[in-house]
């Protein structure tokens, strides 16, 4: 039985494991950097340690120093969050050798589902839908073009080294194959020092749809149903939601059932996400797995009625899992949006900085997970999630009236944020409408970075508001005010003086 | 007494008429405001103005002249344009006009790549420098064709927000 | 089409029916009495009309003075919230008369339902169960007694025009009768210049369990089941649940068609609640019906997925319920606490005062519906009622642990309030076990009110910070400003020379 | 220099040995804590102990002196005692004895009946005023016997807190 938790992670999602583990009494211990002293989470933890220097590599990604903090604190077991070193097979297996159990699967299924190349030649074997294509290094022009009337255009070329959109050349016609292969070839060598390139369906207007599963160490997996995640700004998604308004009732179950077929097949136990690319007509490819828990996981909390976090734990326990896929439904609609510390107006650059105000949306079915407060000075080190809205409706249209309600209520002053630019989206027709896909923001740009509307009479309330605080900051530094201090300075010195007396 | 105040580009004469409790008076533009303040906490205001309720939080940005204004509706900035701030914007207006010949640190970050070197010719849009900064990395383009005069940062250093890194010339 | 609504409450309700309107663009009037300018209801309206000075009676149930902010503001309709005017039918009628949609019931179903011997005679015909005993006016002693044999002990003797307690005789043994009579008769003469009194059973440990009822003006009425409201300070409810620990399927199925009966009986239309007194055996009694939403209407809402002022808006506008009473059920377990500004240690004595900090709870699976901030005083003309912290989990036991990590979170400072008692009260057995009724407070007044456990450590850390905060304070107050303002000062006068020249 | 501070009825001799940084030492009662602190905001400190983690708010109540203290965990009240403090506290002391000849109000409310009149002897126990506040009426009972001194409220009035209502000799 796990009685003590080490979260070796920082933010908001420190904050949030740490509220299921107080809620079954569970303690909890924080690890922050030198520049998060004064971070929520390691207020919130019962206990905390400090493990290094700001840079992640000197503190979240230092296994030694994390292992050292759990020795130290003698834990039982250690929860990883998302990011940093969740998805880190050799910290996975020093936990294991260490003693401690690892909130999350085993070394083998994170590394198998971390390699691309196995996890792709994995969901073969399991007969779970990949994207059309081949991972395999073209060696001529001849091979290119057959493997390409295979696939049907268009296709994408990719480097087998890439990353960062280098080295990638979509090919829509045949004439352009020769061409398009020598670029990626001669910008991948540059790149990345490896010429190598292969070759995939190019999935035009793609819905990142995942789905969550849950899975035990006895056997039993389950799923808990999708989240759409398309929209996205710079690849990184920014709002979520469950249902996906796309998906039929059959192509949630059939999805579902491969999303289990895919944690079977590397034996997954844990709580896991299987992520898909789906096209406009829903055919559905497996992308890749997290092995871990996602940012989103609370729409799919709030519609399934589950608490992710506690249900890691209780298979991290060893306990069977006590819900059964028969007994889950969908109930409702939930919509997470995440704010940022960044500037939407300036290609979302991240905008580190001190929180002078924070109002946080409140009222019926609106969650707030986030971890910074007034005050707080948010570092420049790691992301810049700020907090996560997340709200339900009983229907998509109401879950989005909501989502406006709540961020119409927040504000956060002091840091450049994603606020102004999640209210636009919100009132985009394609998101109202549910006709969004990956290219949502791009298509959507003229409306989302338009000026706003001038409401004279709101700006001339601005200036009486301006005018009087002016005022009054004026008056506050004014003789009158230093004539007393002044007098009570004369006071002071004269007690002094009767004192030396 | 009137000053001039800047809200969101227009900038409007404005008087405080009269003050009686939360009652308020004040003239913008020679158009008169009867409206009814109440100050909730520091910089934070209620408004009603022909029973509308307006909410106004003021977070003062640098000094007392300039805030940041949120309404339920919107965000504001407002400058309160005194001779001091009149002067001090001329200083930066004049400054300005060198703008394209330096490369700032829009935000804290620290430097991953340093492209050049002292007296390389730069075409514009040549990248110079890569900063990272919460798990992005930007790269810092010339803004204009020149010879590089000097580069303040070196590669792993953490620069600060509005730190001139690199000046051409 | 309702399109505008003036809201003729204040505090927390206010705000909540407000959200409500916002998420489905209907505008807001606030009304507010002089105590209240810097009310957060005022804030949060589109507009705001003064009605009058800070006592009620001048201001919040001044009924010609909520109409002319109407008139002024030009709404279509106005919620009464609850308390104040929610259950004055003479307001209902008198806002049909001025041409106002009234978001609650029709003057006559109120009146009815307020007159508790009417409701009561009703109720007889209708068939729903009341307590045994009679409202007639006791005329003999003889009389007296056969009553009571009929009844059966134990029984209590009210006074017709009572209140407060008083001319009230508990009666357990015949020979006490004819005192007890006289005396009751006594008191009551005193305390109401009237000596009529009434006999009816005494309900040992009680429970008051309650029904949310829907009904539209085209005949439907359903159910959303309990909420369980025993937990009771001076005859006030603190916490509520749904669904009640006791109930069963069957007593909940008949309970819930007796409460549409009662509904039905008086052509209700609107939100309302049917209060039931049940015994510890199920027996369950009417006991009266509230006209308009509850303090408590969350929990409901929570677990059965509704907004219920949104429904009450629907059927305002004349719409039928689009709810099925065949389609509704419980979805987990939802508990609400409110948070009062009392002292809990001085017979829960009403603590107005302003607010110094807030903290509110935050995470998974918890609602706060408040209305004070850091800065406001609380009014002392009003209910107490600061903040309601609402928390939904799967089932019974995960609902407490959340409520008690959030009422861990949660703070309030400047004044005092329930949130030390409430914790309390969370970790009473009784509580957790689900065994209590309305002697729940009187029952564990020991576990409740005594004493916290002494932590050294943690008293030596707060000496610590006491001690940094104090001689932090002592510096900045220390000659060293001082005589920088000072020589500021001087400076000042210089240049006020220099501009004289 | 050493400080005597009072918590929750407990007053120890509290001195600042060391400051360096977050680092800080503090001795209690001959006791060394060698303890991190860090404070947030204004008032809030957030201080490790032996890696327990503690977050205090200190919320001065009336003077630099006294504060309110919250902890995740408790309340406490906290009171710095310096001579000047001492020297109230004798003062304040001596009042005391006289406690039961006044009644004070403890909260702002408004005054709805007052059952006594000067010069009437009164029990123990008797009521002599009622104060509603909040919705809720609260009677005012004698401390001891007496008679009425003073009476220094009218029905209808509204009281302050701390506010001396009647005066019983």
């Amino acid at each position: 039985m796990i009685k003590k938790v080490l979260v070796a992670n920082r933010g908001e999602i420190a904050v949030r494991i740490m509220r299921s583990c107080r809620e079954i009494n569970i303690r909890t211990v924080a690890v922050y950097s030198d520049a998060d002293r004064k971070s929520m989470h390691v207020c919130y933890a019962d206990e905390a340690v400090h493990i290094g220097a700001s840079p992640s590599s000197e503190s979240y990604l230092n296994i030694d120093n994390i292992i050292e903090a759990a020795k130290a604190t003698d834990v039982d077991a250690i929860h990883p969050g998302y990011g940093f070193l969740s998805e880190n097979a050799l910290f996975s297996e020093r936990c294991h050798k260490e003693g401690f159990i690892f909130i999350g699967p085993s070394p083998g299924a994170i590394s198998k589902m971390g390699d691309k190349i196995s996890a792709r030649e994995m969901m073969i074997k399991a007969g779970v839908p990949i994207v059309p294509g081949t991972r395999k290094k073209i060696t001529s022009d001849e091979e290119a073009i057959k493997i390409i009337e295979e696939i049907g255009f268009p296709v994408i070329i990719k480097a087998s080294a890439g990353g960062g959109g280098k080295g990638m050349r979509l090919v829509k016609k045949k004439k352009d194959i020769t061409s398009s292969i020598r670029s990626a070839r001669s910008e991948s060598k540059i790149a990345f020092g490896n010429d190598s390139v292969y070759i995939e369906k190019y999935i035009d207007s793609p819905h990142h749809i995942e789905f969550q599963i849950l899975a035990d160490n006895h056997g039993n997996v389950i799923h808990l149903f999708e989240r759409e995640c398309s929209v996205q700004r710079r690849h990184q998604k920014i709002i979520e939601e469950t249902p996906s308004p796309i998906l039929t009732p059959e192509k949630r179950e059939e999805m579902g059932k491969h999303a289990i077929e895919a944690a079977k097949t590397v034996n997954y136990a844990g709580a896991g996400t299987i992520e898909f690319i789906v096209d406009e007509q829903l055919n559905y490819y497996f992308l890749e797995m997290n092995t871990r828990l996602q940012v989103e996981h609370p729409i799919t909390e709030r519609v399934v009625g589950v608490d992710l976090v506690k249900e890691q734990i209780n298979i991290a326990n060893g306990n069977e899992l006590a819900l059964k896929q028969e007994e889950l439904q969908q109930f409702g609609h939930s919509i997470e949006c995440r704010v940022y510390a960044e500037d939407p107006q300036n290609n979302f650059m991240p905008a580190p900085g001190r929180v002078v105000h924070i109002t946080e949306p409140r009222g019926n079915d609106v969650r707030v997970d986030g971890y910074v407060y007034k005050g707080f000075e948010i570092p420049l080190f790691y992301d810049p999630l700020i907090a996560k809205v997340i709200v339900w409706g009983k229907d998509r249209p109401e879950a989005i009236s909501r989502l406006k309600r709540a961020l119409r209520e927040s504000r956060i002053i002091g840091v450049k944020n994603s606020l102004p630019f999640l209210r636009r989206i919100v009132n985009t027709p394609d998101f109202i409408n549910g006709t969004y896909n990956t290219h949502f923001i791009d298509k959507n740009h003229k409306f989302l970075m338009g000026k706003a509307p001038v409401d004279k009479t709101a700006e001339d309330m601005v200036m009486i508001a301006a005018l009087l605080e002016y005022l009054e900051k004026i008056e506050q530094s004014s003789p009158k005010e230093l004539k007393y201090i002044r007098n009570n300075w004369k006071d002071y010195t004269r007690v002094k003086n009767v004192m030396k007396i | 007494m009137s000053y001039e105040i800047k809200v969101n580009g227009r900038t409007a004469n404005v008087m405080l008429v009269n003050k009686n409790g939360n009652s308020v008076i004040v003239n913008i533009d020679g158009v008169e405001y009867n409206v009814n303040v109440a100050k909730l906490e520091k910089g934070n205001y209620s408004i009603l103005h022909n029973n509308k309720s307006y909410n106004m939080e003021l977070i003062e940005s640098g000094n007392i002249r300039t805030y940041e204004v949120n309404s339920f509706k919107n965000l504001f900035k407002a400058e309160i344009i005194d001779s001091e701030t009149k002067y001090f914007r001329n200083r930066q207006h004049s400054q300005q006009d060198d703008d394209e010949n330096v490369i700032i640190a829009p935000i804290p970050g620290r430097v991953v790549n340093v492209l050049i070197k002292p007296g390389n010719k730069v075409k514009k849009g040549q990248t110079m420098l890569i900063i990272s900064a919460m798990k992005m990395e930007s790269e810092f383009k010339a803004k204009k064709e020149g010879v590089v005069k000097e580069i303040n940062v070196n590669e792993g250093q953490n620069v600060e927000a509005n730190q001139v890194m690199v000046v051409i010339e």
